[in-house]
């Protein structure tokens, strides 16, 4: 096996091995789990990193292994990949570290890193999937590894959101498993590759390709939790938060947007879709999900149940973004790819801030935190305006390239949909801001178990992953234009998936 | 019609009143003695049907041998559980099985 | 239900019947290959040659299915205390006395006439059995309370040594591949051991499952 | 090709009748070690014969030297060499199981005569799968009956006694059915030799052998417990010993499929046509029965056992599907092998659970994820092969049935075969999902040997690496030469 | 005169089996069964077959008459009576 091949077998396995063996860990080893996912976190970050080098030198990474005569399990790092992966590996580290900090003394930790592992395993290798085949196996890995974590508390009310998780996700699967089937009946193995592979079909199979199309994008959607299948998000909101906090911003509804990239640009090809005329139709779904989520969001007194409606919105930028035909929008969707996952995973750090040291899990309970959380509110701030699109922050560059994106895509009334969502953010994220800073603190909090001592004002390993999320969210927005910023490696692909753009 | 034919008949009409025996009787007793009907009867069609042109078949014949052996063995073995679920439960049907289940 | 069935059975019968009766002659004819190698059989009888040599192998599993029907009984009965019924009345005993060396003799004929003429090791071992449940019955036996470890040896005895029979004949190209010459001892000696052991299983599919140990 | 006196095939045969007969010398509960040695060793024997197979292709064994149709030939090609590797491979690791499980003090008194039956089963499996016979294969499905039926009664229990009774009188109906099926084919060509009926079916059979092969498809349907003769399977299996329900619900009712595919591809193809959608119907009608039921029950291994009935209809949908794509056969294989290995480590997994638990029911179940993780976990895999979920043989399995109902545009199989997988989903979490719950207080769970734990966590770990590597066992089913399945 | 036989004897045959599964009293239906049995082996010897009659007198008639008549007696007894439960 060449090292090329070996390099993304190395990424899943630095998360995969040490997973399994933590399962193996007895509860009271600590000091070895913590080791353990240190160890897997950082050394998967070195590979990840080698892995960018050589793809922008233009190097390919791949590995094969034959499953059944015409059925590959098939990786291949290309840049499209590369991007979920680094920021899957990135936030994975943080999140290790905030739920090292979060789950202290709590029961059954090493069920938990064990599938927290799995899941970060299963992310990592559907970026990597070569094939749709490859892409549906660790699609429904990532669904059964999350399932424990969902229900992790073991309360009545976690196993209700488990449940409707598992019966919207599993769903979803079927649907999908149906589409992939058939598109594999029709022209054998389908293997991810620039400009799409079924346009070879011919124009008399158009309409059982829009049939497939519908399926896919359906059973991915239901990740993405595009309207009307994003029922299960809220309810997964049960989740301890760093799960949240990885469901959210990596693990689950990335796959889903990341799919809808991968079926558009890559299985169809956006040209040969754009001819089908599909695309159009996508965006609209999109643009609904995006204001639905953020009306919704609302009317959500609980705090994570309104960061989730606001995923439910932002996640459908992404599909926008692949929905724009042309590379601009490409741009925006892709790079908001990331950038979102660094705004939504500091905002689930801070909720979890909030409920671990205060006790508050209500908006109407957030008067006065920060002066009592002076570092969690403002790294919560950051990560509320970056949602707004404030300017210097990470979602100002990808929501102005979005609409840039629609302009050059014709859609003028896409531009209006993206004023009215960042109005709309606007409107549920500034009270919850007033009320942090401005109003006056109670006189005694909800639940408050972690006293403030001094200058810190919670554990440090519950402090330290929200404020460099934080500050990665204004860097991002503020070197948007320097070199291996998540916009210019949104550039590099789309150049590569519009053959004949040059930025 | 050959005295072989006419036995396979004979074996034709006692198979299926003894297969009739089992699905309708209740008694446990009454299904292990359709059982053995039965067979009987699947025993005279492999013979008489094989002989039907009147040659002795030794090969059928050795079949039959070992069927009733085996049939035999299933009817100590019917009739042993039989006993035993009266003994645990004082029924001889498994009509009102379910309940046990 | 019982309609139901009675109509089945009625449209099967029919068709059986109708099937039977337009049958043409068999394509394959047996009993002349049968009877072209009787010699090599090794017995004279084409009943006990098709038995034990030509379809040797059914005989070996229907032994098997004997063994199991009995290991079957032995876990019902589960080795349970005998029910001591009063001792049998002295006629009967007296009776017993007198049959058994009736019936060992004639037991040993069948099996040997079992080489030529009808009769074999299934029939003795049915006379065999027949004559240990008289003694039973005649309280000259001893208890069957969960077979003890000579009786069990009795038992599996006879598929043992056909076993070993077919193993050691793999030798020679294929199981129960009898060399011509020395087929007939061979088959005696399989039929010797199944007589003992058929007639034991028999017996105690009769005393095991009734539970009657005097 | 080896020498004759070690053909694997004649051994596999030879080596459970042996130790199953020197169990029972060794007397009531004893030989459990002999048994495990024995099994390893025809674990080899089958590797090897499978190997053999693969490399030179179907072989036959001629018992008696005398050759079909005088004599009785074994016949070992890829679809008995692939059984007789999945039956090898499930018993060994239940044997250690069972040792184990026997030994445990709930169940010592029902261990009298496991290994001698066992051994018997297996046995009867091995010369099931070899027989090229249409009689010998009667005697063996009679010897396989029995001894399912014995093992099923060695709890003892009044419902047990009742769940063999009803599985005994349900196994010889069919078994007559299937002996008059016979008698009707040797009236009509004078031989019951599978090999040399092929050709004469082939040209015009008669109205007799249309009933013959009504009569032994029912008969073995019937064995293989296909809706609606489903009834007695899920007290038998449900009520039996853990290791027995093992054994029975991975392999037994495997057997009978095995052989109704056999006569289906081999001499009976002439008229398989005209049935299969009716075998198709049935199946996908136990699919969605039985996964309901499995919804419904409040037992754990009623749970799995009627899990059973669903995914034998998987394994009847490939009828009508093999006329259309000769993938469906290879559908099929995977299916009985990945839902063999499953459903044992399974069961293995339920008796774990309910040894910890001291109670049968799924509110038992409540915490129960803390107490045995490993057995929980080899559950949750086993599930996943069942749900068809990658990476499994199940799912494997699943994706070549849906490819071939697909491209034979049978879009109503699909509907049933995604439906079934949810389904299966459901009850399959149900178990899970009370397992994680968390109850305060201890409720008393009892320690497990983990040996116990460690072979259902084996079985369900192969059911899942069988979908990362399916090509062996493919080649094998295919044939050394052309890709078309040996029949 | 062989065939005045065989019309003779197959109607037994079918009467004695019917009879054996249709009459209400359990005592007589195994007597009928043993009948049946021994009528079969007069069939068996008139298809030639003397191996066979002799197996059915000893085994399916013999034995298995023997069988049914004790677990006659068994099931008779009220639940109870036998609790070693043979």
């Amino acid at each position: 096996m060449t090292l090329n091949e070996a390099l993304p077998l190395a990424v899943l396995a630095s998360s995969l091995v040490p997973g399994l063996v933590i399962f193996a860990l007895p509860e009271e080893r600590v000091g070895w789990r913590t080791a353990l996912n240190l160890f897997g976190a950082v050394s998967k970050l070195a590979f990840v990193a080698w892995l960018l080098i050589g793809v922008q030198a233009g190097e390919t990474y791949g590995f094969r292994h034959t499953v059944l005569p015409g059925i590959e399990l098939m990786f291949k790092a290309d840049a499209l990949a590369l991007l979920f992966v680094t920021l899957s590996t990135l936030l994975w580290l943080f999140t290790t570290v905030y739920a090292i900090g979060y789950l202290e003394g709590s029961p059954h930790r090493s069920r938990f890193f064990g599938f927290f592992s799995l899941c970060v395993t299963s992310t990592v290798g559907l970026a990597m999937a070569g094939n749709l085949y490859t892409f549906f196996v660790f699609y429904e890995l990532l669904t059964l590894s999350t399932f424990p974590l969902v229900v992790h508390r073991g309360t009545a009310q976690a196993m209700r959101g488990g449940t409707v998780y598992l019966a919207y996700t599993l769903a979803g699967g079927a649907l999908l498993l149906t589409g992939i089937v058939w598109l594999h009946g029709l022209i054998g193995q389908v293997e991810f590759t620039h400009g799409g592979v079924v346009a070879a079909l011919g124009p008399d199979r158009a309409a059982q390709l829009k049939l497939i199309f519908l399926l896919l994008i359906a059973g991915v959607g239901v990740k993405a939790a595009i309207v009307p299948l994003h029922g299960w998000l809220p309810q997964a909101m049960v989740a301890p938060a760093p799960v949240s906090a990885l469901l959210h911003a990596v693990a689950v509804v990335k796959a889903g947007a990341f799919g809808i990239a991968r079926i558009v640009y890559e299985v169809y090809g956006v040209e040969y879709a754009q001819s089908l005329g599909l695309l159009v139709p996508l965006a609209i779904l999109a643009s609904v999900t995006i204001v639905w989520g953020s009306f919704r969001a609302l009317f959500q007194d609980d705090l994570k149940k309104r960061l989730a409606y606001s995923t439910v919105s932002q996640v459908s930028y992404i599909a926008l973004g692949v929905a724009l035909f042309g590379p601009v929008g490409t741009v925006g969707g892709l790079a908001h790819l990331v950038h979102q996952g660094i705004m939504k995973i500091t905002l689930f750090f801070c909720a979890g801030n909030y409920a671990e040291t205060l006790g508050i899990h209500k908006v109407s309970e957030m008067d006065g935190a920060g002066r009592r959380m002076p570092w969690t509110t403002v790294a919560f701030s950051i990560g509320a305006l970056g949602m707004m699109g404030a300017p210097l922050t990470a979602g100002a560059v990808s929501k102005a390239w979005l609409a840039d994106g629609a302009e050059a895509a014709g859609l003028n009334w896409a531009v209006w949909v993206l004023w009215t969502s960042s109005l709309l953010n606007a409107a549920y994220f500034l009270p919850i801001l007033w009320r942090a800073w401005v109003r006056r603190p109670p006189p005694a909090w909800p639940d408050e178990h972690i006293p403030a001592r001094g200058r810190r004002e919670t554990a440090w390993l519950l402090l330290a992953p929200p404020l460099i999320t934080a500050a990665a969210v204004l860097v991002a927005g503020v070197f948007a234009e320097a070199p291996w910023s998540p916009l210019a490696w949104a550039r590099l692909i789309a150049k590569r998936e519009y053959l004949e753009w040059a930025p | 019609m050959s005295t072989g034919l006419l036995y396979a008949l004979a074996g034709v009409l006692l198979f299926v009143l003894g297969a009739a025996g089992v699905v309708v009787l209740a008694h446990l007793l009454r299904k292990i003695l359709a059982f053995n009907v039965m067979g009987s009867g699947a025993f005279l069609v492999l013979v008489g049907l094989a002989q039907r042109e009147g040659v002795v078949d030794p090969v059928p014949q050795a079949m039959v041998l070992t069927g009733i052996v085996v049939a035999v063995a299933a009817t100590a073995l019917a009739l042993g559980l039989a006993r035993a679920l009266h003994a645990r439960t004082g029924r001889t049907g498994l009509s009102e099985g379910a309940r046990l289940d | 239900m019982k309609a139901l069935v009675t109509i089945a059975g009625l449209a099967l019968a029919a068709a059986l019947i109708a099937a039977l009766l337009q049958l043409p002659p068999a394509a394959v004819q047996l009993p002349a290959q049968v009877a072209a190698n009787m010699a090599q059989s090794g017995v004279e009888h084409p009943v006990t040659a098709v038995l034990l040599n030509f379809r040797g192998y059914d005989t070996l599993l229907e032994v098997a299915v004997l063994l199991l029907a009995l290991l079957t009984l032995l876990t019902l009965s589960g080795g349970a205390a005998p029910a001591p019924d009063g001792g049998a009345d002295a006629l009967l005993r007296g009776v017993a006395r007198l049959a058994l060396p009736l019936i060992v003799l004639t037991a040993g004929y069948l099996l040997w006439a079992g080489a030529h003429r009808p009769g074999g090791a299934f029939q003795a071992g049915a006379v065999l059995a027949a004559g240990a449940v008289l003694l039973q019955l005649a309280g000259l036996l001893p208890a069957w309370v969960g077979p003890q470890r000579l009786l069990r040896l009795g038992l599996v005895l006879g598929f043992l040594v056909f076993l070993g029979v077919a193993a050691t004949l793999l030798g020679g190209g294929a199981l129960l591949r009898y060399p011509p010459e020395r087929a007939g001892g061979l088959i005696l000696l399989i039929e010797a051991g199944l007589t003992l052991s058929l007639g034991l299983i028999l017996a105690g599919l009769f005393l095991f499952v009734t539970g009657r140990r005097s | 090709m080896t020498e004759a006196w070690l053909d694997p095939a004649a051994w596999l045969i030879l080596l459970p009748l042996s130790w199953a007969s020197l169990t029972f010398l060794a007397g009531p509960g004893r030989g459990g070690r002999l048994a495990i040695a024995a099994l390893a060793v025809q674990c080899a024997l089958a590797l090897g014969l499978a190997l053999e197979v693969a490399a030179t292709g179907a072989r036959v064994h001629a018992v008696g030297g005398w050759g079909a149709p005088l004599g009785i030939d074994l016949l070992a090609d890829g679809l008995s060499a692939v059984m007789l590797l999945l039956t090898q491979a499930v018993a060994l690791p239940i044997a250690v199981y069972a040792q184990a499980y026997f030994t445990d003090a709930h169940h010592r008194q029902e261990a009298t005569w496991f290994w001698p039956l066992a051994g018997f089963l297996i046995a009867a499996m091995n010369a099931l799968f070899l027989s090229a016979d249409l009689f010998n294969l009667y005697v063996t499905l009679e010897l396989l009956g029995l001894a399912a039926v014995g093992l099923v009664a060695l709890g003892g229990g009044a419902a047990q006694i009742a769940a063999a009774m009803r599985y005994l009188l349900v196994s010889l109906v069919a078994s007559g059915a299937y002996l008059l099926g016979v008698a009707l084919i040797y009236g009509s060509y004078g031989t019951v030799a599978i090999a040399t009926l092929g050709p004469l079916i082939g040209q015009g059979p008669p109205l007799a052998i249309w009933l013959a092969a009504g009569l032994m498809a029912a008969g073995l349907a019937a064995k293989s417990a296909l809706f609606p003769f489903h009834f007695w399977l899920p007290p038998a299996h449900g009520g039996a010993p853990a290791p027995v329900s093992a054994l029975l619900s991975a392999l037994v009712v495997k057997a009978s499929f095995y052989l109704v595919l056999r006569l289906w591809l081999g001499p009976f193809a002439p008229l398989a046509q005209t049935a299969a959608a009716l075998a198709g119907a049935l199946g996908a009608a136990a699919i969605l029965w039985g996964s309901w039921q499995a919804l419904r029950t409040r037992h754990i291994k009623r749970l799995v056992a009627w899990s059973t009935v669903a995914q034998l209809g998987y394994l009847f949908l490939v009828f009508p599907l093999l006329a259309a794509d000769g993938a469906a056969l290879q559908a099929g294989v995977m299916q009985a092998v990945a839902h063999g290995l499953a459903k044992a480590a399974m069961f293995a997994a339920a008796g774990v659970l309910m040894l910890a638990t001291g109670r049968d029911t799924l509110e038992g179940l409540a915490g129960v994820a803390g107490r045995v993780p490993l057995t929980l976990f080899a559950f949750g895999l086993a599930g996943v092969t069942i749900m068809g979920l990658p990476p499994s043989g199940g799912f494997l399995a699943k994706w070549l049935l849906i490819d071939a109902a697909l491209v034979s545009g049978q879009w109503g199989w699909v509907v049933v075969i995604i439906a079934g997988g949810l389904l299966a989903a459901g009850y399959v979490f149900r178990v899970l999902r009370q397992a994680f719950l968390v109850v305060p207080g201890d409720t008393g769970f009892q320690p497990v040997p983990r040996r116990l734990e460690w072979m259902a966590f084996v079985l369900a770990t192969a059911s899942v690496l069988l979908g990362l590597r399916g090509v062996e066992l493919m080649a094998l089913l295919n044939g050394p030469g052309d890709g078309q399945p040996i029949s | 005169m062989s065939l005045a036989f065989d019309l003779l004897l197959v109607p037994a045959l079918l009467w004695s089996a019917w009879r054996c599964l249709a009459t209400p009293d359990l005592t007589r239906a195994v007597v009928l069964f043993i009948v049946f049995g021994l009528l079969m082996a007069l069939a068996w010897a008139r298809l030639a077959a003397p191996d066979i009659a002799l197996a059915e007198a000893a085994i399916g008639a013999g034995l298995t008459g023997a069988l049914l008549l004790d677990a006659l007696g068994a099931l008779r007894q009220r639940r109870g009576e036998r609790q070693e439960g043979a």
